[in-house]
């Protein structure tokens, strides 16, 4: 398992390719399913233009927060592997902002693991959003509900 | 020894802190620490945390623990 | 929204990023999540080794089905695109045996319609899966229920 | 005109019958339509498809549709 904060843009399907071909738990025939979610910045946000974004965390917190929950996805879920990937920094429309995949041997596990990560880090990793409008600046209050 | 406080997103910005070393006196709560930092009442929303972890406004602190006060998180 | 019938052996998070990259319907800013699923052939099934895997299908009925599940998914879930890619033919333990992805503007959407997308193609669709064995081989009989 | 018969998998198989071509008598229903092809009673988890749809055992068919039978399917 993996957890990384990364303050560069990534490509989410070449890092879930590398992720695979390279873990120790990911055997070619050892898992029969992987279930992923991308999550990428839109250009559009409550009902304005949005031109960039910055993403804050708090070191330390965000990770531990973050192998806590894939720590316990894998305890809970009969997961073979799980990876988390976190953008932060300064953020462009169209950059993925977060990865999340799971590996099990049949695909109920994956589904309902992927999607827990998912909606648990929504609500508990500590990440704030500040987006920049045309000609201002606000945080993002609070998550959409999942 | 002491305590350090964080202050993240915009509750960072409304307190003008962002990272702040005070005594610690011993039974202190993280109510005591909050106004410590400031004379406002925390937002209703507002979240804490001791040592990377979550905790409720009456947690006790001790010498050499990181608090942190920060607003909803909004990742993902 | 594109579905397809593959009988040679593909890397899904290929297909996943050339899909994203040449879709009309997913300029960079215009989406926010994108759920997918990898369904994986195993070397192990029911307490067996097995060595290799037919995938036949009915060609046809196939692809009208599959294509009645992705319209009915965008129809109900406020999906932008969808994806589905299956193999048939012969299949090696470790090749990527089904691709599902849904793409939308916030989470939700995308994971439901994801999870409803696999789970009516392992109940509708018709395909067969029959398994070689070390001396031996078998029809598959019915799906691990979602 | 006629009625083409289709058998996948295991069924396939079982029957020795991959496609065939029935004559159409008219008024025949899916059940007619296996009856023709085996004197086999259908496996109580046969799926019946008629011109690419899933169909009822009591379906009737007509000139020129294409009848399909098959075991669970195992795709995904």
């Amino acid at each position: 398992m993996t957890v990384e904060i990364r303050p560069e843009d990534y490509d989410p399907w070449v890092e879930l390719s590398r992720y695979q071909a390279r873990s120790d738990r990911l055997q070619p025939g050892a898992f029969g399913a992987c279930a992923s979610f991308v999550g990428t910045m839109r250009d559009f946000s409550e009902g304005d233009n949005v031109s960039s974004m910055t993403l804050e965390y708090y070191p330390g917190m965000t990770e531990k927060q973050l192998n806590d929950l894939v720590e316990g996805a894998i305890a809970n879920h009969e997961l073979i592997d799980a990876l988390i990937l976190h953008r932060v920094g300064e953020v462009r429309p169209g950059d993925a902002i977060v990865l999340v995949a799971t590996w099990s041997a049949h695909r109920k596990a994956s589904f309902d693991a992927c999607r827990l990560i998912m909606e648990h880090l929504k609500s508990q990793a500590p990440f704030w959003k500040k987006e920049q409008l045309s000609d201002s600046e606000r945080w993002v209050e609070s998550n959409t509900s999942g | 020894m002491a305590i350090v406080v964080k202050c993240f997103a915009s509750l960072r910005e409304q307190l003008g802190v962002s990272e702040k070393s005070l005594d610690c006196v011993g039974g202190q709560t993280i109510s005591d620490v909050w106004y410590a930092i400031t004379s406002d009442p925390p937002p209703g929303n507002l979240l804490c945390a001791c040592n990377l972890e979550y905790v409720d406004f009456d947690h006790l602190v001790k010498d050499g623990d990181e608090v942190a006060f920060f607003p909803p998180v909004t990742g993902g």
